[in-house]
């Protein structure tokens, strides 16, 4: 199955004339005035439903696979979710409306920081990042600007294990920080001895997401949060796992300072093929006095926006209104569906999931990285000796896995296990799925004994095989009509 | 349990697979004294019905006034097919398209998309969007410091017509970076630029001027002299657009005469609705020499191993998953599912559908404004030529005329009576294509009586 | 031109290729005298955006009351994955599936479907639907004449208590066909079949009896004794059902000795909303062997070439476009997707989940009638046991009280005084689960107020 | 691709229980309690949208592709129609809500019942037939109502041609009349001596559609109305193919006294699969008594339903309330979206693309059964050559088409072409569509000289290939559990 471009249904004068006004055209002065139409699609409106209806059908997707996307929490999103954060008035409400035409809307916004604030034992959230890395941004800006606040300048050192997502590091450069990266021990704890190493009068803070991106769970997590604080520094935590302790124990109980939730993965919103996603972050008191505007509060029975003029230390805006409005919504009415005991079983269904996979796959004879570990919602497996033994790599396991109908898990991340596929289950799939996941990886294993080659050809069942990716990046063809071919 | 499938006996047969007697025992690992005791605050699980019916209380409360509000966000007709298609599981629940085989459709719309903005920016190649307009601006002058590799002062001018939310948050998002921005004044009576503080700036190391057309108060500037100028004194010229404006006016990548250097803008004008601000998509285009600077997922067409063509993720090298540190931006999720709205808009709409929408929201504009200022008390603030928004002076207090208002369910407009104080009771207003005549008047015949303290 | 994608060239190609000098030549054959002049009634087309406006109008217009009206339509609470997927292209513009390579999505739901309504009613069989339930019923008569061999007469009884559309329907529909009616009267203060007038009928010719469970009054008939009597007396069985009270009560499957033969009923409660009347589903489910005489499509399990499991209509020979003149009925199209809704519901319900259904509304129309009985001048009609449904007897004209209460923004009941005129100013109330406690106060606060004449 | 029955994902005790109110049970009397649960599926809410989506996925449909099935009219469904009927407060209105609060929905109903009118040149509508078949009925029943009212009690039979419909007899059967067929002659008109031979005093009336199955406008629609009139019957006109005829000539005008509408074809109301449709019926002064109820009037500037008391020879209702409701705003919204001008194009713009694939597959050279006429929005073309010279017959071309990507033509319809694809592009598929569509054709022809079993093997690309019908037909597997197998 494939689908030409849409510029090949395009004829000069064909239109869906009825999606547009009639017959007004602007009086331009000569100087202000476009000469030449842009090269958009001209098209019937059944030729833009069935092209963009069957390109729809070339993805996978949460609503037609597992997609054990480890790191991604790739779980089912919630028809109502969608459904009732497109309620028509909450999708005509202007972002700059006055409050007294808002309060519903407002009234959802504060109860989402308020039961944010609870699940994560923080003591004040703002929903305005737009993503994860937003939210990290903010995290870091937060602490820049505390410790500035206390004229603490030399502060600008940002610790990062060499698991780390690889928008921790890219975040604190942004910010103007240096990064010092600190090793992890073999059984995926951090080298407590590196980070004291590391800890100085230049610390500003660490990044750490718990359980890290090894899949498991830091244990002497208080004792680095004593030293981290001991030597001046704050302590940051990437939510991309928080969907793995949800309802366990939280970051502020641990001792983190700050932390930014991607409500797209922990609270279930869509990933829609690259965002939108949402990067919440919530802080200890410590940071309080920075949370970036707009968040919401409430006077009496009256919800308004707190601005500057409320939070006159703040980091400043993210966004030009308020981040991800919609995607808020969604996450909102999850929380509400799922409730107090819901929110529990997020992690104790992840990590039940997690830990049979891992265990079947143990048996089927996969090696763990580590296997003497419990995997937090995810774990990963190494594909190391099939590489060497049979010329079989990760990725070419992760790619024929698509021939067998399953998403591929994260290939050659995190960096430091070679030839790994991080597996994130989620909490929403069932045990049948599991075990035809866990079939299909043993098949494959059989195939690679068998013929090598099948499995390094895959896949062959998809829209297209395996993709030239050097000559994406060589030959550059990123619009129509850039290149001659076809 | 709800969106969970275990059964009693499968989570049995699973823990005596994994050889735990629990299933709190998988959480043995966390030390004991930081378990959960309880999470008092979050209430009860609702059935999906009772929060259908809390979600459409609160959505009734806040009711479908008459919206006269722009100011970056614009409320445009939305084709049904549009969200219909956006909404399908298959674009709704996927994943960024790091499995370009398994990703196909999104990848290849992604494609269609860059080739759609770079058309209409006039520039020759686009990312596959950023968050939002303001963040977008932000990564813009991040991205003029990285290639402009001549210019070492790291100093932005912008003119104060900028929407001044995109400056706060490019203030915001740079301020690790030791950028500076340079705010130059506009011109009392006209509303742009005021072109010879510029000119007062020859001789300096300046890394990039910003332009936005239409300005915030939607008066359009001059920005064939601007860009002219600003490329005569070796400065980068970014532009910030409205897309919609497009349909009409110059594009970008003709400004001047060798058009500006990067493009940005807040693309929810094309089939994003108002939605409270968010999700919308920022957009980014720009020459091809400076690709490699230029922030955000960008989508490749190349060839399989059978010679067919496909789509993939380029260009990785410049991303925060491989660069890490270096990375020129921690961008990673973006807002593919706007995207996808967008480009099924624009498929819909087609140039001459856009540049239709464009003319009558100016027209209705031009036509609100007429009706507005025939009332006592309200007058206009500017000449000169505008697109679909416009500032009204009052002989009042806006936030009292703008509180009346939305008592008789009208969201009159923007107060900028903080963010520009020398304007006085400045009112910043628009109308599109979905405002009627019939509501053009229902907002005149309430402002009159406001303005004449009518109950 | 709206959805018409020919550019001018094109036309200007496909008449060279036809060989025909405009458009209007390819209407040669059509004798001019023949030819529109003009449709002067119809008005100008309207853009997208102007019909949504005129629709979202209309339906403000009427708004959303607060509603107490079943009487054969069922207010309840449907997932919202039901019409998302329901409306997705692949199912809401696909044809009957006489493709069935084509048609394997369609084909496998609408067996999905077959055995989950033949379980839930207890039958063996089901089609894969009928227009609605009222002229399934009338089907399901015209059906027992077929499969009842012996019996000349073709006589159906009725009782009183069935759901007096259903029987209009049925007399309308089976006007041409020589089939005749006797309707049995109900017994007063029960509301519920006088037992004693169907056997009077003992030994008479009788092709079937229909029975309603729960009745319109929504009382709950005798029918394990109405079955044996009629198997006894040798007439069919055709048992008319609202299939969510199945959930609770046992199916006709399994009334008296054998169970029913024919079992019908209105799909409406499972997945489609109230709008206004339709589209709605007829099911029917029957014995296996009864199946060549059942009306409507059927799917049927085979497998294709390569031995792999697929479906596809089955036992055409039984339909018009076969049978032509000997066909079981006309039917043709159907109602698809509104199976496909249903199905879909089914499978987020689960039988446990329409237990709790049922069980809630029949909780709350308990409560309302408790509240509303509180009432003076309101008074329950009949005693006994019921599910969802209940006549009220009022002080006063209950158009009248309608009325009052349609202002007050609550559809309150159906009026049965023209129907059944013996019970006075008789009112059918009914409240579901998506009715609250709140609701009920609302309403009974309402109706004090309208029997005291408060304003 | 292919996906397991729903009843495979069903586990014990596994529910999506967000769905329905918790913790009530009800007081059942023993007579009257269901012993044992219903079988039906037990699955997780992401199972169930998993499970529809994908099978969705296994459909062809006009979002997805050209479906030329003749007789049918698969053109475009317009997104708005479904969006607009499906606001909110069309779905909550019940059937029975008092007229106080149903002005909007009745105004749509009025103002569609005096397009329809203004469209077919007759005298009344009545919407709520629910399917072409119960507005067939709604004819013939209202003929028969006609002279019953006149004791003109002899008059039962019904003329249909031999290219009718199925339902045509089948609806006259239903009725209580007795069916006389006449034949076509070889040009594809009516034989005018075999009508004239089968009309007198027992005829009721005669049931047409023009232009007919065959494709081809009935020239001499007036004479024939002439004799049937004369003859005391009266004239129905089968509306399949009004899509043919809309805005160029009207039943109305033609003669006949009763038409019924498939406002599921020629207005665009979507299939569904299967339905729902909508037969709408318009009749001439004649018949205006027996109208089905309820239509909708209009009293001053109010809108009531007209009943019984109304029209008091209705020959009643059809359905419980007011046919397929939301079917009649989609054909509403359809219609003023094409507006007066649009109404004109359906036919012309159906006629062109008919009559340019016509001319492009006989100049490809496949036999037209009709070459000498012009084609309506329809044509024929028959293998009957090919089925003899190489095997491969009309069945085999249609099931290799589905390889191809095109939905197959309608085939052996009607029954009096031998091996006929019966083809109907629709106004709104693009010329390069049927451009394509022909080349596939082309292709297959080739195809079916070199290799005919390949063609007889088709198709190869779908979810299943050919099914075995005999089967299924006699060993009915009609339910999950019927049978052994799977």
């Amino acid at each position: 199955m494939s689908e030409p471009l849409i510029f090949k249904h395009s004829r000069s004068g064909r239109s869906a004339v009825g999606q547009y006004p009639q017959a007004v055209s602007a009086e331009v002065p000569e100087k202000f005035r476009r000469r030449k139409r842009a090269a958009l699609p001209e098209v019937s409106e059944l030729q833009a439903v069935r092209h963009f209806t069957r390109l729809s059908q070339l993805n996978f997707s949460i609503d037609t696979h597992f997609y054990p996307l480890g790191s991604c929490t790739m779980k089912y999103n919630p028809r109502a979710c969608n459904a009732f954060a497109m309620l028509p008035e909450f999708l005509g409400r202007h972002p700059l409306a006055p409050n007294s035409v808002s309060q519903g809307f407002l009234a959802c916004l504060f109860e989402l920081q308020e039961m944010l604030k609870e699940v994560t034992g923080m003591k004040g959230v703002s929903l305005t990042p737009m993503a994860g890395a937003q939210g990290e941004f903010a995290g870091v800006a937060m602490i820049r600007a505390y410790h500035k606040a206390r004229n603490d300048l030399e502060r600008t050192e940002i610790i990062v294990p060499d698991a780390a997502h690889g928008t921790n590091p890219a975040t604190a450069t942004m910010c103007g920080c240096t990064v010092v990266e600190i090793p992890s021990l073999p059984n995926g704890d951090i080298d407590i001895d590196a980070l004291k190493g590391a800890l100085g009068p230049k610390t500003a803070g660490i990044m750490l997401t718990n359980p890290s991106t090894l899949g498991v769970f830091e244990r002497r997590i208080q004792e680095v949060a004593k030293l981290v604080h001991e030597a001046g520094g704050l302590l940051y935590y990437d939510g991309a796992n928080l969907n793995a302790i949800l309802g366990k124990v939280r970051p502020g109980d641990m001792g983190f300072d700050v932390i930014h939730m991607n409500l797209h993965k922990t609270f279930s919103t869509p990933h829609g093929g690259g965002g939108p996603g949402s990067g919440a972050v919530g802080v200890g008191q410590r940071l309080l006095p920075f949370l970036p505007i707009p968040t919401v509060g409430k006077d009496g029975d009256n919800y308004r926006w707190l601005d500057e003029k409320d939070v006159p230390q703040t980091i400043g805006r993210l966004s030009a209104f308020m981040g991800n409005a919609g995607v808020l919504l969604r996450a909102y009415v999850y929380m509400r569906m799922l409730g107090r005991e819901g929110m529990h079983r997020v992690a104790e269904f992840s990590a039940l999931n997690a830990n049979y996979l891992l265990a079947r796959l143990k048996k089927a004879g996969f090696d763990a990285a580590y296997p003497e570990r419990r995997a937090s919602h995810e774990f990963i497996i190494t594909m190391k000796r099939q590489a060497k033994e049979l010329g079989v790599n990760a990725m070419d396991f992760a790619k024929r896995l698509l021939d067998y109908g399953y998403h591929a898990p994260t290939t050659y991340f995190p960096l430091l296990v070679p030839e790994c596929l991080l597996i994130e289950p989620t909490e929403t799939e069932a045990k049948e799925e599991l075990d035809g996941f866990v079939d299909a990886l043993i098949a494959i294993q059989a195939e690679a004994e068998q013929d090598a080659a099948k499995v390094k050809g895959a896949p062959y069942t998809l829209p297209v095989r395996r993709l030239d990716d050097v000559r994406a990046a060589k030959q550059l063809d990123l619009t129509y009509g850039m290149r001659s071919t076809e | 349990m709800p969106f969970i499938p275990h059964t009693e006996t499968e989570i049995g047969e699973m823990l005596a697979a994994i050889g735990a007697p629990s299933i709190d025992a998988l959480f043995d690992e966390i030390p004991a004294a930081l378990r959960i005791k309880s999470l008092a605050a979050i209430p009860d699980a609702l059935s999906e019905m009772d929060v259908g019916r809390l979600m459409q209380a609160r959505a009734s409360q806040d009711g479908r006034p008459l919206n006269f509000l722009g100011a970056g966000a614009y409320e445009h007709h939305i084709p049904a097919a549009v969200w219909a298609i956006v909404t399908r599981g298959e674009f709704y629940s996927a994943y960024t398209p790091y499995q370009a085989e398994a990703s196909q459709g999104t990848l290849q719309l992604l494609y269609e998309y860059q080739s759609m903005m770079s058309s209409l920016t006039g520039m020759e190649v686009s990312n596959a969007s950023l968050y939002d307009g303001a963040s977008a601006l932000a990564e813009a002058c991040l991205m003029a410091v990285r290639a402009h590799r001549k210019s070492k002062s790291a100093r932005i001018v912008v003119p104060s017509t900028l929407n001044p939310t995109y400056l706060s948050v490019s203030r915001a998002v740079v301020e690790g970076q030791n950028l500076s921005f340079t705010v130059l004044p506009y011109e009392s009576g006209k509303g742009t630029l005021q072109f010879s503080k510029l000119e007062a700036l020859k001789g300096e190391d300046l890394t990039a001027v910003v332009i936005q057309q239409p300005n915030f108060f939607g008066q359009m500037e001059d920005v064939d002299a601007i860009t002219d100028w600003a490329h005569a004194n070796n400065a980068l010229v970014i532009a910030v657009v409205n897309p919609l404006s497009l349909a009409l006016f110059k594009p970008p990548g003709e400004w001047g005469t060798k058009g500006v250097d990067i493009v940005v803008g807040d693309g929810q004008p094309f089939g994003v609705p108002l939605s409270s601000g968010g999700p919308y998509f920022g957009f980014m285009t720009t020459r091809m020499e400076h690709v490699r600077q230029m922030p955000g997922r960008i989508i490749g067409r190349t060839v399989d191993l059978d010679g067919k063509q496909g789509f993939t993720l380029t260009l990785q090298a410049r991303e925060q998953h491989i660069r890490r540190s270096k990375a020129t931006s921690n961008i990673c999720t973006n807002q593919g599912l706007l995207v996808t709205a967008a480009t099924i808009h624009m498929s819909l709409l087609g140039a001459a559908g856009l540049e239709s929408v464009a003319a009558t929201s100016q027209r209705q504009t031009s036509k609100l404004i007429e009706k507005l200022t025939r009332i006592p008390g309200v007058k206009l603030a500017f000449d000169g030529y505008r697109f679909h928004e416009a500032v009204l002076q009052l002989s009042v207090k806006v936030s009292d005329v703008l509180d009346a208002l939305a008592k008789r369910n009208i969201v009159g407009g923007l107060d900028l009576s903080n963010l520009y104080p020398e304007l006085g009771n400045a009112l910043l207003v628009c109308a599109t294509e979905t405002r009627t005549d019939a509501d053009l008047d229902t907002y005149a015949a309430a402002l009159a009586d406001v303005l004449e303290r009518k109950p």
